[in-house]
C-alpha cells in the first residue's frame, strides 16, 4: 500500500551518466553545471556524458501552453535517443522542471504505451532515430546524495561557522517538481525530502525546519514570464523569507535553478520595494545552488564557479566556512582582467 | 428439543462485539470457546476514557467483562490469536499461526478494528513532531496523564482537531468513511476544554456526520457551551516552528480564502481500519477487496461471513461500528450462528 | 407657648433648604422642557394655554395626580395607598394653609409656616376637639389617612402580592434614601404632633390621644423641639433627594398632563418632552404586571420602568432588547406614558445609519390595479395566507396586482423597531414613490406591522390604505364574495399591531362570525404570541413561552381553531398549538361559496401543523 | 526607505487568513451577547430567505461567519460588491459594518434559522458593536 516518509528511496545508479543541462541553470549560475561535472569526474571519477547535440526540454514553452505535450514528448525522446546512441542508460537531469516533465512524461507512456508508440513514430519521421526509456533517471542532486559521504571524506571545508564553531544553520528548499508530482522519484518523498539535508548534515552544517518550508518559491513560468503577474511570484518568496527569518539561515541551498534564481534576486527586489531585508544584521541571505555547495566544501575557488553571478553577495558565508579567496578577483576574466564592476551591487534587476 | 450444550460455538475477539456475542449464545444453551490475542477482555475498551456521546466512563461496561459476570456455558481461551479458520465437513478448525487450537461447530468473528496508522499521512508529521498526536494518544492522555497536555508547566493554548485522517482519503485507498471520528473529536474537543478552558479549541472539518442519538446535541453542546470553533476545510499540511509548535495550512471553504494556525497540539482523528491480526478464512474469501473489512453474504440482514460456511462476523471487522452496534451485532451474531447449527 | 406674630424657631431652615431647592429645581427644568421641544410643539403649548384644554387638564390633575382614579380601576387596594398618600398629603398641606391664614390672618407668608402650624399653635383643647370638625379633626383625619396610605407602601415593598402585585420594583441607592425619609415623613410628624399636643393638652383624635397617653408616663417637654428637628431634617433629605429619584414624577406629571392635553407627544423633534415623560414614571410597576415577560423571565429588568430607570441614569442595557413592544404596558400606564415610542428612540440612540434599499419589482405591470396587494415579508413564509388572498381577489373580482410577488419589499418598520429611523425613512420613501406611482386606489397588506406602517408613516394621498381582515369585511358586507358557516367554535387571537396598535378590533371578529358558529374568543387584553420583531434579543425558548403562555389563555373556552390576522402570529401559534391555527383570510378563502380551495390547502388548514408534523 | 521602486508590478499579502494574529475582541463580545450564535452551520437559510440578499447588496451569512471567524473584512476579490462599498467609504468602519447598512432588520431570516439563532439583534448588535469598536467606544 502506501509508504510512509523514511520508506521514500529511491535507486540512484552508481556511474555512466547521461547528462542534460538545464536553461535557466547554465544562464544565471554559468558556473554551476561545468562544475558539477568536474566534481563527477574529478572528484569522484565516475564516467559522465554531455552530448553537444541535446536540446532544451522545453518545458519552459511547455508550462506556458506554447509548446504542445506531444511536441515535448518529442524533443525528450530525442534526448533519450541521443543517450541510446551514445551507450548510456542513466540520465542526470540538471534542471527541476525538466526533471519533473520527464517524470511525467515516462509515467504517461507506462499508463498509454499507444502514445509512446506515436511519439516513437514522431521521432522516427522527424529524425529517423530510435529512443529507449532510461534504466535510471535522476537529478543532479540526487547524484550527489548519493555520493555525500564520499564528498565528506575529501572534503576541505565543513559547514561550519568558523569562528563559533557551530554548525551553519542552512535552509534546504527543493523545487516543486522534483517530488511534489511523483513522491517516490524524490529522496524522502516530497513532504520531507531528503536530498538537500542529506548533504547539509553530512558536510557539518544543520537544516532549518521553518513552517513554510514546503511552500514553492513563487516561480512558475506563468507568474514571472509576465511581467504584471510577477507580484504573485514574489508574494510567495516573501511567505518563504518571513517564515525562515526567526531562525536567522546563514544559507540557503536549493536543488532547481529557478528556486535558486529567485530566492535569490527577490531579496534585492523586496529590499528596494519593501525595504525588507531578511539576513542578520541587514544583509541578505545568500542562496546557492547544490552544485556550488558540494564545490565550496571540495574548495573550489568561489569565483572560478561563479558565485559572483549571485545577487546576494557570498562573501559573508565564505568568511563564515573560512573559504580565503581574492576580492580583486571577484569580476575578473580567466587572464585576470577586469572585465568592469556592477555600477552598483544593488542594480541588478531581473 | 436438541440437547444444546453438545454443540459448540467458538467467539474470536472479546470486545464488546465478542462479548454481545458470547454471552448470548450461552444463554441460548451453547457451549461457548472464547478466545483473544490478549489477556484479558474488553478490548480497546480498556484503553478509551470517556465514551461518546454521553461520556460515560468504559468502566461501567467494562464491569460486564468481569470473571464473576460469565455465566459457566463460556469458557476462556485468552492469549491465543486464533488468526485462520479452516471448515471442514461442517466444523470449523481454529488455528493460530497455523497450529490447530480449537474447533467449533460455528465461529463468529470479531477482530475489530485497528486504528489508522497516521504516518502514512506524512504531511501532519505525525512520528516527526512531538506536538502531532491522534485521537487514541489523546484518549490515552486523558485517561491516564492529562497533565501531559501542557507545555512547559502552562495549561496549552491552543488545540486543534482535524478530521478525517485515514478516512475518506483516495490518496491512502480508503475510499469509506469511519463515521465515528466526528463525535469522537467533539466530545475530545468538549474534555480538552473542561480541562483547559482557556485553550481555543478548533476543530477542521470536512462534513461533520453526527449520525447517532445524541450526537448532534453534542455537537451542538460543543458549538454554544463550549465554543468549540468548527473550521469547514481539512488541513493539509503541519509544520513546526521554533517554538516547537504547529503551523497548520487549510482552507475555511465557507469563505473560500486560505489559512494558517499555530497551534500547541494537533491532535489526528484517526479513522478505523480492519485489524492487523484480522483472521484469515478459506479460500481467502470473504474480505472486501476496497476495505479490507469482512465481507458479509447479505450485508442487510445477514452476519454469515460471504463465501463461508458457520463463520459469522460481528463489530467492526465488518466495518466501522460504535459500541451499542457492535454490542447489537454480536448479539445478532449469536442467534444466526445458533440457528445455522439448529437447521443443519 | 407663647404666640408670635413672626412664627420661627431655627429647625424650619433645614426644610426651607429642602424646599427651595426643590422648587428652584423644577423651574429650571421646567424651563429646560419646553426650551427642548420643537417648533411646532411649542406653538401647540402658546396656542393652546388659554384654552378649555387648560381647565381640562387641572381636572386631570386631581383626578390623577391625587385621587390616581386610573390605578384604582386596575387595582383597588394599590390604588388607595397612592391615593392616601398623594391626596392625604395634598390635603394636610391644604388645610394647613387654611388654618395658618385663618389664625394668623395672614395670607402671605413663609411655606414653614403652614408646614409647622401645629408647632406654633398646638390647637384646641384635648379632648374636646377630638369629635368636632375642625381644623385640628381634618388635619389629623388625613394624617391617618396618610399613615394608613403608608402601611400599605411598607407591607408593598415586604408582601407585594397582598397587594396584588406579581412583582415590586427594584430601587436604586437614592431611591432609598428618598424612601426612608418618606416613610419617616408621616411617623415623626405624628410623634412631634403627639407630643406637642400631649404637653400643651391639645389635640385632635389621633395627636391628642396619643399625646394624652404619651404624657401619663412622659415628661414630654423636653421632647417637643427634638422632634420637630428631626421632622424638619427628614422633609429636607425627601427634597433634597427628590429630584433624583423617582418621586420627581410628583410635580413632573403634573407638568405632563399640561403638555399632553395640548397635543405634545413623544418625538425625536421634542427631546424635552420625552425627558420630561421619564421624569414622569412614577415607578408604580404597573407596568411589571401587565407584562407577560414577567413570568417567562422573572427577575430580568425588562419592563418598561427598569428601561424607563435606565434612559433617565443613562445606563444603556443591553437586556432593553429584549422588549416584546407588544403595548400591553402602554395601554396600562396609569400615568398615560407613550411607553412604545420612548423604547424606540432609547434604541435610535444606539442605531446606525442605515443604507438600506429596496430593489425592482416585477410585481407591477401592464394595467393599472384597482388594488394593490402588499403580502408583506413574513407573509411569504405563510404561503398559503397569499394563496387565500389571490382566491378572494379572484372570487371578488377585483383587479389587483400582487407589488411584492418576489418577497424584495420591506415595509420599513423593522428597521424603525430597531431604531433605524433613517433606514425606515429611505425605504418609506422608495415604497411610498412606488405605490403612488402605481395608481391604484386601494392598498391591501396582511401584514399588521406593514399596515400600521403605511398608514401611521406613509403619506398616500388618493390611496386608502387596509388591512386584508378589513378588506374581506367590506367584500362580505357588499356581497362580493359569500362564505357558508360551519359549526366550529373558533377564538380569535388579536395581534398586537392590529388590534391595540392600529384599533382593528371589531373587522375581523365580523368576518369570524360569519365563518363560525360560535366565537369562544376570551374577553381579555389582546396578549402577545412571542413572535414579536420588538424583541430581538429574547432567546427562542422565551419566545415559545410567550407563546404557550398566551395560547393557554386563548384556548381556555375550548374553540376548534385559532384565529388571527398576521403571518408572524400565526407561525408562532402553529409551533406549539395542538389545533389549526388559520390566519382569517384562509379561514374565509376555505368557507367561500362558487369557489373551492385547493385540497393541499384545505387538509393543511384543517389539521394542526404540529399534528402534520409528528403524523409525517 | 522613503522612495520605493516600481517594478511594475505589486507584493501582495496573499489572501491567506492569518488565524494567529485575528483581532478578537468583537467576536468575543457578539459571542457573549449572543450566544447561540456560535452554534451557526451555515446552512444558508437565512441568506436564501433575506428581501436584502435578493437586491443583491448583501450576504448576512457570509458577514457574520467572518466577524464569528474575526477576520478582518476589508479587501475581498471574492466578493466584488463588499469591494466596491469599502472604495466609497471613506470612514473608518470595517466592512461588516457598511454591508450591514443593507439589512432590512425584518427578521425572516430568524424563523427560518434551523440552530434557533436571533439573527435579527445579532444584526443589531453587529451593527451597535462594530460602531462602538470603529469609534473606541467602550463597551458598556
Amino acid at each position: 500500500m502506501t509508504k510512509y516518509w523514511k520508506e521514500y528511496q529511491k535507486e540512484i545508479a552508481g556511474d555512466n551518466y547521461f547528462y542534460v543541462r538545464s536553461c535557466i541553470r547554465q544562464n544565471f549560475f554559468p558556473g554551476a553545471e561545468n562544475l558539477f561535472l568536474n566534481i563527477l569526474r574529478k572528484d569522484l571519477g565516475k564516467k559522465v556524458f554531455e552530448d553537444a547535440d541535446h536540446t532544451t526540454c522545453t518545458g519552459i514553452g511547455y508550462h506556458t501552453d506554447i509548446v504542445p505535450l506531444e511536441t515535448t514528448m518529442t524533443v525528450v525522446a530525442r534526448q533519450f535517443a541521443l543517450m541510446k546512441e551514445k551507450g548510456f542508460q542513466n540520465i542526470i537531469v540538471s534542471c527541476v522542471t525538466s526533471f519533473g516533465l520527464y517524470s511525467e512524461i515516462l509515467d504517461l507512456w507506462k499508463h498509454q504505451p499507444e502514445l509512446k508508440k506515436k511519439i516513437a513514430g514522431y521521432l522516427m519521421d522527424a529524425t529517423g532515430r530510435t529512443f529507449d526509456e532510461p534504466a535510471n533517471m535522476v537529478h543532479a542532486s540526487d547524484i550527489l546524495y548519493k555520493y555525500r559521504h564520499e564528498i565528506a571524506a575529501i572534503a576541505k571545508h565543513r559547514l561550519v561557522n568558523q569562528r563559533t564553531g557551530q554548525p551553519l544553520r542552512i535552509v534546504d528548499h527543493i523545487g516543486c517538481h522534483y517530488a511534489k508530482t511523483f513522491p517516490e522519484r524524490g529522496v524522502g518523498g516530497s513532504e520531507f525530502p531528503q536530498v538537500l539535508s542529506g548533504l547539509i548534515t553530512a558536510w557539518g552544517g544543520s537544516t532549518v525546519d521553518y513552517p513554510e518550508r514546503r511552500h514553492c518559491c513563487g516561480f512558475g513560468f506563468r507568474n514571472y514570464l509576465v511581467q504584471e503577474n510577477r507580484g504573485y511570484s514574489i508574494s510567495q518568496s516573501k511567505i518563504k523569507l518571513e517564515s525562515m527569518q526567526p531562525y536567522e539561515p546563514d544559507l540557503i541551498v536549493a536543488n532547481c535553478p529557478g528556486c535558486a534564481m529567485f530566492l535569490d534576486r527577490w531579496q534585492y527586489t523586496l529590499e528596494e520595494s519593501e525595504g525588507s531585508v531578511y539576513g542578520p544584521s541587514g544583509l541578505k541571505i545568500p542562496v546557492v545552488t547544490h552544485e556550488e555547495l558540494a564545490g565550496l566544501v571540495l574548495g573550489y575557488d568561489p569565483w572560478e564557479i561563479g558565485l559572483q553571478t549571485h545577487q546576494v553577495p557570498v562573501e559573508g558565508l565564505l568568511d563564515k566556512i573560512g573559504i580565503t579567496y581574492d576580492a580583486g578577483r571577484k569580476y575578473a576574466d580567466r587572464n585576470g582582467n577586469l572585465i568592469g564592476e556592477p555600477e552598483l551591487i544593488n542594480q541588478h534587476v531581473c | 428439543m436438541l440437547d444444546t450444550e453438545k454443540y459448540r460455538i467458538a467467539v474470536i475477539g472479546a470486545g464488546p462485539a465478542g462479548r454481545a456475542a458470547a454471552l448470548s449464545a450461552a444463554t441460548l444453551g451453547v457451549s461457548v470457546d472464547w478466545y483473544d490475542k490478549q489477556d484479558r477482555a474488553g478490548g480497546k475498551l480498556n484503553e478509551y476514557h470517556q465514551l461518546f456521546p454521553h461520556r460515560v466512563k468504559p468502566e461501567t461496561l467494562l464491569s460486564g467483562f468481569r470473571e464473576s459476570e460469565l455465566p459457566a456455558g463460556i469458557k476462556k481461551h485468552f492469549g491465543i490469536a486464533v488468526n485462520r479458520i479452516e471448515t471442514e465437513q461442517a466444523q470449523v478448525i481454529l488455528l493460530s499461526d497455523n497450529k490447530v487450537v480449537g474447533g467449533a461447530d460455528a465461529v463468529i468473528v470479531a477482530t475489530g478494528f485497528d486504528f489508522f496508522d497516521a504516518r502514512l499521512k506524512e504531511e501532519f508529521g505525525y512520528g516527526m513532531y512531538k506536538q502531532v498526536i491522534t485521537s487514541a494518544d489523546l484518549e490515552q492522555i486523558l485517561k491516564t496523564n492529562p497533565s501531559a497536555l501542557k507545555k512547559n508547566g502552562a495549561d496549552p493554548a491552543s488545540i486543534a482537531f482535524v478530521h478525517c485522517v485515514g478516512s475518506r482519503d483516495q490518496q491512502i485507498g480508503i475510499g469509506y468513511c469511519s463515521r465515528l471520528c466526528c463525535i469522537t473529536g467533539i466530545k475530545q474537543a468538549i474534555e480538552v476544554k473542561e480541562l483547559y478552558p482557556s485553550a481555543s479549541v478548533v476543530n477542521f472539518y470536512i462534513d461533520i456526520r453526527a449520525f447517532g442519538t445524541g450526537y448532534e446535541e453534542l455537537y451542538r453542546e460543543a458549538q454554544e457551551k463550549y465554543r468549540i470553533r468548527f473550521i469547514r476545510g481539512r488541513v493539509s499540511e503541519a509544520s513546526e516552528n521554533q517554538q516547537y509548535n504547529i503551523v497548520l495550512k487549510a482552507e475555511d471553504t465557507l469563505m473560500a480564502r486560505p489559512l494558517k494556525l499555530t497551534v500547541d497540539w494537533l491532535v489526528l482523528l484517526v479513522g478505523m481500519v480492519p485489524s492487523c491480526t484480522q483472521v484469515e478464512l478459506d479460500n481467502k474469501k470473504g474480505v472486501d477487496g476496497e476495505t479490507g473489512f469482512y465481507d458479509l453474504a447479505d450485508p442487510l440482514t445477514g452476519s454469515r461471513i460471504s463465501g463461508q460456511e458457520g463463520v459469522f462476523s460481528a463489530g467492526a471487522c465488518n466495518g466501522p461500528m460504535s459500541i451499542p452496534e457492535a454490542i447489537a451485532s454480536g448479539r445478532s451474531a449469536a442467534m444466526e450462528a445458533f440457528n445455522y447449527i439448529h437447521s443443519r | 407657648m407663647q404666640k408670635v406674630f413672626h412664627p420661627f424657631d431655627p429647625f424650619v431652615l433645614l426644610f426651607t433648604v429642602g424646599f427651595s431647592f426643590v422648587g428652584i429645581f423644577f423651574l429650571y427644568k421646567v424651563i429646560r422642557w419646553i426650551e427642548r421641544l420643537s417648533q411646532g410643539d411649542r406653538e401647540l403649548l402658546t396656542n393652546n394655554l388659554f384654552t378649555a384644554k387648560t381647565w381640562k387638564a387641572l381636572g386631570e390633575v386631581i383626578r390623577e395626580s391625587l385621587l390616581h382614579k386610573k390605578i384604582f380601576g386596575i387595582n383597588r387596594r394599590l390604588g388607595y395607598m397612592h391615593m392616601s398618600l398623594a391626596f392625604g398629603w395634598f390635603m394636610l398641606i391644604l388645610i394647613g394653609n387654611v388654618e395658618s391664614t385663618y389664625y394668623s390672618g395672614r395670607l402671605f407668608k413663609p411655606i414653614y409656616v403652614s408646614v409647622f402650624w401645629r408647632f406654633f399653635e398646638p390647637g384646641p383643647t384635648f379632648p374636646r376637639a377630638a369629635y368636632q370638625p375642625g381644623f385640628a379633626f381634618w388635619m389629623d383625619f388625613f394624617l391617618l389617612m396618610v399613615l394608613s396610605g403608608l402601611a400599605l407602601a411598607i407591607v408593598k415593598r415586604f408582601r407585594s402580592i397582598w397587594l396584588g402585585l406579581k412583582k415590586t420594583t427594584r430601587q436604586r441607592p437614592a431611591d432609598r434614601w428618598a424612601l426612608t425619609a418618606l416613610w419617616l415623613v408621616f411617623p415623626v410628624r405624628l410623634l412631634a404632633e403627639s407630643v406637642t399636643c400631649g404637653a400643651n393638652g391639645t389635640g385632635s383624635f389621633l395627636t391628642g390621644s396619643l399625646g394624652h397617653l404619651l404624657s401619663s408616663f412622659l415628661n414630654l417637654e423636653p421632647l417637643v423641639l427634638p422632634l420637630w428637628w428631626s421632622y424638619s431634617c427628614v422633609l429636607m433629605i425627601f427634597f433634597l433627594c427628590l429630584p433624583f429619584t423617582r418621586y420627581a414624577h410628583i410635580p413632573s406629571e403634573a407638568v405632563l398632563i399640561f403638555l399632553r392635553r395640548y397635543g405634545i407627544r413623544v418625538s425625536t423633534e421634542s427631546p424635552g418632552y420625552t425627558d420630561l415623560s421619564i421624569h414622569a414614571c412614577s415607578s408604580c410597576g404597573v407596568c411589571i404586571d401587565s407584562c407577560q415577560l414577567s413570568d417567562v423571565l422573572p427577575g430580568r429588568p425588562i419592563q418598561s420602568n427598569y428601561l424607563i430607570k435606565s434612559v433617565r441614569h443613562h445606563e444603556y442595557s443591553d437586556v432593553q432588547w429584549d422588549c416584546l413592544q407588544c403595548g400591553r404596558c402602554e395601554k396600562a400606564c396609569p400615568v398615560g406614558l407613550e411607553l412604545m415610542p420612548i423604547r424606540q428612540l432609547s434604541r435610535s440612540d444606539m442605531a446606525i445609519g442605515s443604507k438600506s434599499t429596496v430593489l425592482g419589482h416585477p410585481g407591477l405591470h401592464g394595467q393599472i390595479p384597482r388594488v394593490l396587494y402588499f403580502a408583506g415579508c413574513m407573509t411569504h413564509l405563510a404561503p398559503s395566507v397569499i394563496r387565500s388572498m389571490e382566491i378572494i381577489f379572484n372570487q371578488a373580482g377585483s383587479t389587483w396586482q400582487f407589488y411584492d410577488s418576489d418577497g424584495r419589499a420591506c415595509c420599513g418598520r423593522p428597521l424603525k423597531l430597531a431604531g433605524q429611523t433613517e433606514g425606515a425613512n429611505r425605504v418609506k420613501e422608495q415604497l411610498q414613490a412606488e405605490f403612488l406611482a402605481s395608481g391604484a386606489e386601494l392598498l391591501v397588506t396582511s401584514c399588521p406591522i406593514c399596515y400600521r406602517m403605511f398608514t401611521e408613516d406613509y403619506v398616500l394621498p388618493g390611496m386608502q390604505v387596509v388591512h386584508h381582515t378589513q378588506y374581506i369585511n367590506e367584500l362580505l358586507e357588499w356581497e362580493r364574495i359569500q362564505v357558508i358557516r360551519n359549526n366550529l367554535a373558533a377564538a380569535y387571537h388579536e395581534p398586537c399591531e392590529l388590534g391595540r396598535g392600529s384599533g382593528i378590533t371589531n373587522e375581523p371578529r365580523q368576518v369570524l362570525s360569519r365563518v363560525y358558529k360560535n366565537d369562544v374568543t376570551p374577553e381579555i387584553e389582546g396578549l402577545c404570541c412571542g413572535g414579536s420583531l420588538g424583541a430581538p434579543g429574547l432567546n427562542l425558548a422565551a419566545r415559545r413561552a410567550v407563546a404557550r403562555g398566551a395560547y393557554d389563555e386563548l384556548t381556555l373556552r375550548k374553540p376548534d381553531v385559532l384565529v388571527t390576522a398576521c403571518p408572524l402570529c400565526k407561525k408562532t401559534f402553529s409551533r406549539i398549538s395542538e389545533m389549526p391555527v388559520l390566519d382569517v383570510a384562509e379561514a374565509v378563502a376555505t368557507s367561500l361559496t362558487g369557489v373551492s380551495a385547493p385540497h393541499e390547502m384545505m387538509s393543511l388548514i384543517k389539521t394542526p401543523l404540529k399534528q402534520s408534523i409528528v403524523a409525517g | 526607505m522613503g522612495l520605493k521602486k516600481n517594478f511594475g508590478f505589486d507584493i501582495h499579502s496573499g489572501r491567506q487568513i492569518d488565524l494567529d494574529r485575528v483581532d478578537k475582541a468583537l467576536a468575543d463580545e457578539l459571542s457573549e451577547l449572543v450566544g447561540a450564535w456560535s452554534a451557526c452551520i451555515n446552512c444558508g437559510s437565512c441568506v436564501a430567505t433575506c428581501p436584502a440578499a435578493q437586491n443583491g447588496m448583501y450576504n448576512f451569512r457570509m458577514l457574520h461567519y467572518q466577524i464569528r471567524m474575526r477576520v478582518e473584512t476589508d479587501y475581498d476579490p471574492s466578493l466584488p460588491y463588499i469591494m466596491q462599498r469599502r472604495v466609497e467609504t471613506d470612514n473608518n468602519l470595517s466592512l461588516p459594518y457598511i454591508s450591514l447598512e443593507h439589512c432590512l432588520l425584518c427578521g425572516k431570516c430568524q424563523l427560518v434559522c434551523p440552530r434557533g439563532i436571533p439573527t435579527r439583534y445579532l444584526a443589531i448588535q453587529i451593527m451597535q458593536k462594530t460602531r462602538q469598536h470603529a469609534e473606541g467606544i467602550p463597551s458598556v
